[in-house]
């Protein structure tokens, strides 16, 4: 007992801390990542390495520079999580620097040019994504398609080690375009859109995972796990992920019911691209994501459309981070105005009427 | 205003410079610092103005009303923008080719409006002058300094282009940095101008907390001693 | 600026000097003070400004209009002789320019002539690319032959879709000696796309676009062959325009 | 080219003349700020900060003649309330944050001479003449004008001494506990 | 019955297995008793003894003052020692005004008032009767419960619920009150009805008291005089609110700034329920109360009878003091409940635990910075951001902090509970709310400043009037004086003048007294 400090109540405490959120999420993402493994063999496991090692470096660097207590916030877990779900959402052979400068960006730029732990306003791995996409769009493009490891076309331990470090030109001559690039690349010629799925899509491959793309995000059914597990644990809540979902199938729905020819289907969307693992681990990042459960929604459903948006009329085949990016900026607008109604008031903030209240009394 | 050349010099230079202390100017300055060069073109016709927008309106600071300040001072730098521009589009072609597209934005450049305001309105003709001067040399240097740094992490050269500006003596400038250099585009474009402008910040805030550091110790140093210097 | 700082500031008189102008000074002095607070003062002020800066500017405007016009016309040039080689001509390619009517409205043709035989023609041709427009200029031999592309403005991604630049690469040039016959018509299109031309890596809409606007060009070309070529010398010009 | 002249000075004319108007009929008078600012101040007109009463310090900080600090009684939190009313930037932290003080006579020393008293603007010392003196607490700013007077040196300023009912929880220690 | 939902809340481990199966014992007389005059929501009460006077038990120490306030009576019988300031049982350690008593050991009650028959008696004599036995709500909130009884006057009332949830983590002690005296405490909630007005009364039990609820229910059906319900509640913290016990019963939400009477409903806690009992039937005034002892750093648990004044380490020393130096001592549950800043310090009306807790239950980790999860916004039974509100506390925006509810949150504590970076959320709001108030009453004390300052100002006009009236008096008296002398100079000779100046006399200006009273 101490009288010197004294702290008001509660003296009880549920035992959640930040660490054993972030631990969690990294179980969650467990599934995923091994199965990249697996699917893009040594170099994906050497880029992961990269990238988790070069997190954890800026972000100690970051705090000395910032006199925080180093060991501290290094085993919250949180710089950890940031450099493995970016490693997420890279190409799974692309160069070591790819994951070093992400890291960097994702760290030093995205939070903790902010504050740190807590203070971001954009998502670090996102931020760190696009910066790369933009800056290095050759390296950020060159998708592959799977090569188990266990498979004899795999690169074994060295030619792996080759081809993260040693800018082997053997990438360029194995790339494949990602669906969502297909689509767009076809689209574009004047194809019409049952063509191009009837050649490139098969939904049992893309729900399973068997299909080039992002090293952790090509398996729709193993980023559900992950989110199920969250949401059992109660990390995160239904609301984003729902309204995430929701928004992105009714739109699409709605306009390949119109134009079937030219609009995908909700189910292509939903399992393509990087779409099922943003809902579950990137657009439910606290951080970045308004406080109270309306807000989640309209922030979700506001993620579903400027995807749908993107990927539909802009640029570029994939628009997730664009979207959440965006949806981002707008969490401190949605916070001000969106919040849970206090009890005995209205959502407006005055006391609720005394009126209606006994009225309720008279059944 | 009372203020001493010395003054003037450092604040244009360190202390009060347009984009690191007052942080003006950042549309021009995102728009043109992807080189060195362009950065150092940019600068050099803003310095122009500055001083001669200076000059100007230190002349004709008794006759401008505070009523009609704004709109005489938009008049007088709009007014020599075009003249620069119409004169560089005769008379030195190449670099307009370059610059042209910035040359109207230094109407927009608020920093220009900001010393006529804080400045050469309230000022003599000189003082007005070495201000406009040294802010519009301090604004090149950082524009310099901001280009380089994102021409370098950006593309892995530095003053490409200079002949072209400067002239073929000048071609010597022009160096490749970092030789086959993959690019590092979001540098080149304006999201890398924040970036990099917030870094320099960074640097320039250490920087000054080490000069106030020294200087602090200097103080309590004379204090101890009980003399009675002022720094 | 306070009414008290202006008095002394500009109408101080030196110390001791009790000459003639003071009372001039004295005079205006009053004036002043009458109407410096009337809003038709200001208007006056504001206006006269206006109308010094109107002049400034009207008087540069004058003394800079013919180099000007001097200098936009050796950009033209120079970006000409780009696509037409000095050796194919000896007139003056911007003073012998005529005007075709095309359903996309007039455009500006140079032709080259050595010894009054025309041996190639040069225009613009244009196609939206990722930034913006991209505006480049062709030449081409009277039988239809590409005999250069360059591009004269664009808005693309520095690093990525500028590379169409002949400074940033070769991938320009690839043009030169292509036309409509060889690649076939169905061939113009880059390889992504399924044609002959090379993409840049990692850029396709830009070079999808370069391809398009030089076919484009080229069939202007064949359309307007007869107009194009019925012209043996310069002074054909004044008919068409 | 004359179009355009004419239509440059056209618009001299026109907005030097609009302009006029509005500065003559659209004039503000005074400096609303300096009654907020008064608002702010304790109100004894004690004189500490050197103007004759609050009035003038107020006047004196809108027209940003005067330091924020200027106020003793008011101590940081008036600065801080002030530097914010004021949207100027302070450097508060030489200033100590002793809170609210309160005078306090030592009756032994006390001799009655009612100098004290009648220096002080809230009549917060009470006693006649040639008896103790004493302070009504609630009354005293806490400007120490009765210190300055008492010849015998009697009176100091304390803290005001904490209740039940005045205290709250203090601010949670910013630093990360490791 | 039909439950309504409440929103947030969350399920504390209740470590109440630690004291639950203890019956109510009774603690021995300390030597020293420290009552303080203010143990209650209001104005302290006034003391009518001296030191050095003997009283008896339960005789009035200090009666009450104004309208919410609650008069103190004699634990036991003994001499009065001291009337002073003493260390109270509040976090800030602070010393308020208490009265000394020596127990004498003998423990004789004085004379009570006579036993009434409730349901004989006009309301108004019940209230009278409950507010001059001191009974205040035993909750933990403290106020008085004769002024609710009276709140019958402010519009019509439908319901009375009786608070049994007790849903403090550690504390037992209405738990084992409703299990030993369920038929007294269903007394009380029938003389509740009769003085309030109403025929229908729910008593909110939480699930996990089986034995309190078979104990209440089987009483209540021995009762028929009123239409009462013990209701099981679910187990989950905040439960115990007032207005949240009253949503859950009868889904009625109290608006903000209300009070549950304005929706027809009065809330009375079960122990208090059983004091009010105690003063109509026996006449016996609020002189002790059930508290809980726990933790798992007390050597003996246990629900204890303790007389008002049993400083607490006389509790501590009675259950055998600590197994090991306690990281944390409480006064109250450990979610409500304040660190005890001396042990010195007396048990009050308001007390219903002492918990000494070890390291491990505690559970106190280091402060990281808000990652924003909302577990906090999930867990706020008022619909609040907490996480929000502290941001803008930190950030010394207080106002801004009010703008988004601070002034609706009632320091439940389950944002704390629930941080997983362990934010001390309900220590900055302790700290907006208390630096608020605080600012307030700057604020009042300026304006008085300004009335002061304007009086002085006149005061002194006038004495300066007067005394250059007297100063021209005696001015013009001396010259005609001169002028006489100067007129006689032939006859007369000089006379000095000696000049009365008025004298000043400084007394307590009565503008001084105004403003006490205001």
């Amino acid at each position: 007992m101490s009288d010197v400090n004294i702290t008001a109540g509660p003296f009880s405490h549920s035992g959640a801390s930040v660490s054993r959120t972030m631990g969690l999420v990294m179980v969650a993402l467990l599934p995923s990542t091994l199965f990249g493994f697996v699917q893009f063999g040594w170099p994906s496991i050497y880029l992961f390495l990269v990238t988790v090692a070069a997190a954890i470096l800026a972000e100690a660097l970051c705090l000395k520079l910032a006199g925080k207590p180093v060991k501290l916030h290094l085993l919250d877990g949180s710089g950890i999580l940031t450099g493995w779900l970016l490693a997420m959402t890279l190409p799974p052979w692309a160069p070591w620097w790819i994951g070093a400068v992400g890291s960097l960006i994702a760290i030093m730029l995205a939070k903790q040019a902010f504050g740190g732990l807590g203070q971001n306003v954009f998502n670090p791995a996102m931020v760190a994504r696009t910066v790369l996409l933009i800056s290095f769009p050759i390296q950020m493009t060159q998708f592959l398609g799977p090569q188990p490891i266990y498979s004899g076309a795999a690169p074994d331990f060295i030619r792996g080690l080759a081809i993260t470090f040693g800018g082997h030109p053997e990438i360029d001559a194995i790339t494949s375009a990602s669906l969502l690039g297909t689509i767009k690349t076809e689209l574009g010629r004047g194809e019409v859109l049952q063509q191009i799925l009837a050649q490139s899509f098969d939904l049992k491959n893309m729900v399973i995972g068997f299909a080039p793309g992002s090293m952790g995000e090509t398996s729709a059914i193993l980023a559900l796990i992950g989110g199920l597990f969250l949401l059992a644990t109660r990390i995160i809540t239904w609301h984003i992920p729902v309204a995430m979902i929701g928004a992105m199938s009714a739109l699409s729905g709605l306009a390949h019911f119109l134009d079937p020819a030219h609009f995908a289907s909700p189910l292509v969307h939903l399992v393509s691209g990087t779409f099922a693992f943003a809902v579950f681990f990137i657009a439910t990042d606290y951080v970045t994501a308004p406080g109270s459960p309306l807000g989640k929604i309209i922030f979700g459903a506001g993620v579903g459309t400027l995807t749908f948006i993107i990927r539909t009329w802009a640029a570029y085949p994939e628009g997730v981070a664009f979207a959440i990016l965006l949806m981002n900026a707008t969490v401190p607008l949605i916070d001000t105005y969106i919040k849970p109604r206090i009890y005995g008031r209205t959502r407006k903030g005055d006391p609720i009427n005394l009126k209606e209240t006994s009225k309720g009394e008279a059944r | 205003m009372t203020k001493s050349y010395r003054e003037i010099t450092l604040e244009g230079l360190w202390t009060n410079t347009i984009l690191f202390s007052q942080t003006l100017a950042l549309c021009p300055m995102l728009a043109v610092t992807g080189t060195a060069t362009n950065g150092l073109g940019l600068g050099l016709a803003t310095t122009a103005v500055l001083v001669a927008s200076g000059l100007l309106i230190s002349l004709l600071r008794n006759f401008i009303e505070p009523e009609i300040r704004i709109p005489a001072y938009v008049l007088i730098i709009a007014g020599l923008v075009t003249i620069v521009d119409l004169y560089m589009n005769a008379y030195l072609h190449d670099l307009y080719k370059i610059l042209g597209l910035f040359i109207p934005l230094i109407v927009t450049n608020c920093a220009i409006l900001g010393r006529a305001e804080s400045f050469a309105s309230k000022a003599r003709i000189l003082p007005s002058v070495l201000d406009g001067l040294m802010m519009g040399v301090g604004f090149t240097l950082a524009l310099v300094l901001l280009g380089a740094v994102r021409e370098i992490v950006g593309s892995g050269t530095l003053f490409s282009g200079a002949s072209l500006l400067l002239g073929p003596a000048f071609s010597f400038l022009e160096v490749t940095v970092i030789p086959d250099y993959p690019g590092f585009l979001i540098f080149i474009l304006p999201p890398g101008g924040f970036i990099m402008l917030s870094l320099i910040l960074v640097g320039k805030r250490m920087i000054d907390n080490q000069f106030e550091k020294a200087r602090k110790a200097r103080q309590d140093e004379t204090d101890l001693i009980g003399g009675h210097i002022t720094i | 600026m306070s009414e008290s700082e202006l008095n002394a500031d500009t109408f101080k008189a030196p110390d001791g000097q009790p000459d003639a102008g003071n009372a001039m000074r004295d005079r205006i002095k009053a004036l002043y003070m009458r109407y410096h607070d009337n809003p038709a003062y200001l208007a006056t002020v504001l206006g006269g400004f206006c109308l010094i800066s109107a002049l400034i500017l009207a008087s540069s405007y004058m003394a800079t209009l013919d180099p000007i016009a001097i200098r936009q016309k050796e950009d033209l040039q120079s970006s000409l002789a780009l696509v037409i080689p000095a050796s194919l001509h000896d007139n003056d390619l911007v003073h012998d320019a005529f005007t075709i009517k095309d359903t996309n409205g007039a455009r500006t043709v140079y032709p080259a002539y050595r010894q009054g035989t025309l041996t190639a023609v040069a225009y613009q041709v244009s196609a939206v690319g990722y930034g913006g427009p991209i505006l480049s200029i062709i030449g081409v031999d009277p039988n239809g032959t590409l005999l250069g592309v360059e591009v004269l403005q664009h808005t693309e991604t520095p690093g990525l879709g500028d590379r169409i630049e002949s400074k940033r690469g070769d991938w320009i040039k690839q043009f030169s000696g292509r036309s409509l016959a060889e690649p076939s018509e169905a061939q113009w299109k880059v390889k992504k796309d399924g044609g002959y031309f090379d993409q840049l890596s990692g850029a396709t809409i830009t070079p999808r676009a370069v391809v398009l606007s030089v076919r484009s060009g080229l069939e202007f070309f064949k359309a307007h062959k007869d107009e194009i070529l019925t012209c043996p010398d310069g002074s054909c010009k004044g008919n068409r325009s | 080219m004359l179009a355009a002249m004419g239509a440059l000075l056209a618009l001299g004319v026109l907005l030097g003349g609009g302009l006029g108007l509005a500065a003559h009929y659209l004039r503000v008078e005074g400096n609303p700020i300096a009654g907020e600012i008064e608002e702010l101040l304790p109100g004894s007109n004690c004189g500490q900060c050197g103007f004759l009463g609050c009035s003038d310090a107020a006047n004196a900080l809108a027209e940003h003649s005067a330091n924020v600090t200027l106020c003793p009684p008011g101590g940081k939190t008036l600065a801080a309330a002030l530097a914010e009313k004021l949207g100027v930037e302070a450097d508060l932290s030489a200033m100590k944050d002793t809170g609210p003080m309160i005078a306090f006579v030592f009756e032994d020393l006390c001799i009655g001479c009612t100098k004290c008293a009648k220096r002080c603007p809230t009549d917060a010392i009470v006693g006649a003449s040639k008896q103790i003196h004493g302070v009504v607490d609630d009354a005293c700013t806490g400007c120490e004008n009765c210190a300055e007077v008492c010849p015998t040196g009697a009176i100091t300023m304390r803290k005001e001494t904490a209740t039940i009912q005045t205290w709250h929880w203090p601010k949670p220690e910013l630093s990360l506990a490791s | 019955m039909r439950l309504f939902k409440i929103k947030g809340g969350i399920h504390p481990d209740g470590r109440k297995e630690l004291a639950e199966n203890e019956k109510i014992e009774q603690i021995p007389l300390p030597t020293l008793m420290r009552i303080p005059l203010k143990q209650h929501t209001g104005a302290p009460a006034n003391p009518i003894v001296e030191k050095g006077d003997t009283v008896k038990k339960g005789q009035v120490l200090a009666l009450s003052r104004g309208s919410v306030s609650a008069t103190i009576h004699a634990p036991t019988s003994g001499r009065i020692i001291a009337i002073g300031r003493f260390v109270a049982p509040h976090a800030s350690g602070l010393p308020e005004p208490t009265i000394t008593l020596r127990p004498d050991g003998k423990d004789e009650w004085g004379d009570l008032p006579p036993p009434l028959d409730p349901f004989a008696t006009e309301p108004d004599e019940i209230a009278r009767r409950v507010a001059e036995a001191g009974v205040v709500g035993l909750g933990g909130a403290a106020f008085p419960a004769a002024v609710k009884l009276n709140l019958r006057t402010r519009g019509p009332l439908h319901t009375l619920v009786i608070n049994a949830a007790e849903c403090e983590p550690y504390i037992t002690c209405d738990d084992r009150l409703m299990r030993e005296r369920a038929a007294e405490i269903l007394d009380g909630v029938a003389i509740i009805c009769h003085t309030i007005g109403v025929t229908k009364a729910l008593i909110g039990v939480e699930k996990n008291k089986p034995d309190a609820i078979k104990a209440l229910k089987r009483e209540a059906q021995a009762q028929n005089r009123y239409d009462i319900k013990v209701v099981e509640v679910p187990t989950r913290y905040p439960t115990g609110f007032a207005k949240h016990l009253v949503q859950i019963l009868t889904g009625q939400e109290v608006p903000a700034r209300a009070l549950t009477a304005d929706v027809g409903v009065i809330v009375q806690n079960v122990a208090t329920t059983y004091a009010i009992q105690q003063a109509v039937r026996l006449g016996r005034p609020l002189i002790s109360r059930i508290v809980t002892v726990s933790g798992e750093m007390i050597r003996r648990k246990g629900n204890f009878e303790v007389p008002i004044g049993t400083p607490i380490s006389h509790i501590i020393e009675h259950c055998g003091g600590f197994i090991d130096e306690p990281e944390k001592l409480l006064l109250g549950g450990s979610m409500m409940g304040d660190p005890v800043s001396s042990t010195r310090a007396p048990v009050v009306k308001g007390s219903n635990g002492i918990l000494a807790l070890g390291r491990k239950e505690t559970s106190q980790k280091p402060i990281m910075p808000c990652i924003r999860c909302t577990s906090c916004v999930a867990a706020c039974p008022c619909g609040l951001m907490p996480y929000e509100m502290a941001a803008r506390i930190k950030a010394d925006e207080l106002e801004s902090a009010v703008d988004i509810g601070l002034r609706d949150c009632i320091a439940c504590g389950s944002c704390s509970f629930v941080c997983p970076a362990n934010i001390p959320l309900v220590q900055y709001f302790n700290y907006a709310k208390g630096s608020l108030t605080a600012k307030q009453r700057a604020a009042h004390k300026q304006e008085e400043t300004k009335r002061l300052v304007q009086f002085h100002d006149a005061r002194m006009e006038k004495i300066k009037k007067e005394k250059q009236a007297a100063m021209a008096r005696m001015k013009a008296e001396r010259e005609a004086k001169k002028r006489k002398e100067e007129q006689e100079e032939a006859t007369m000779g000089s006379e000095g003048v000696a000049g009365v100046m008025t004298e000043d006399v400084i007394s307590a200006p009565d503008h001084h007294k105004a403003r006490a009273k205001a």
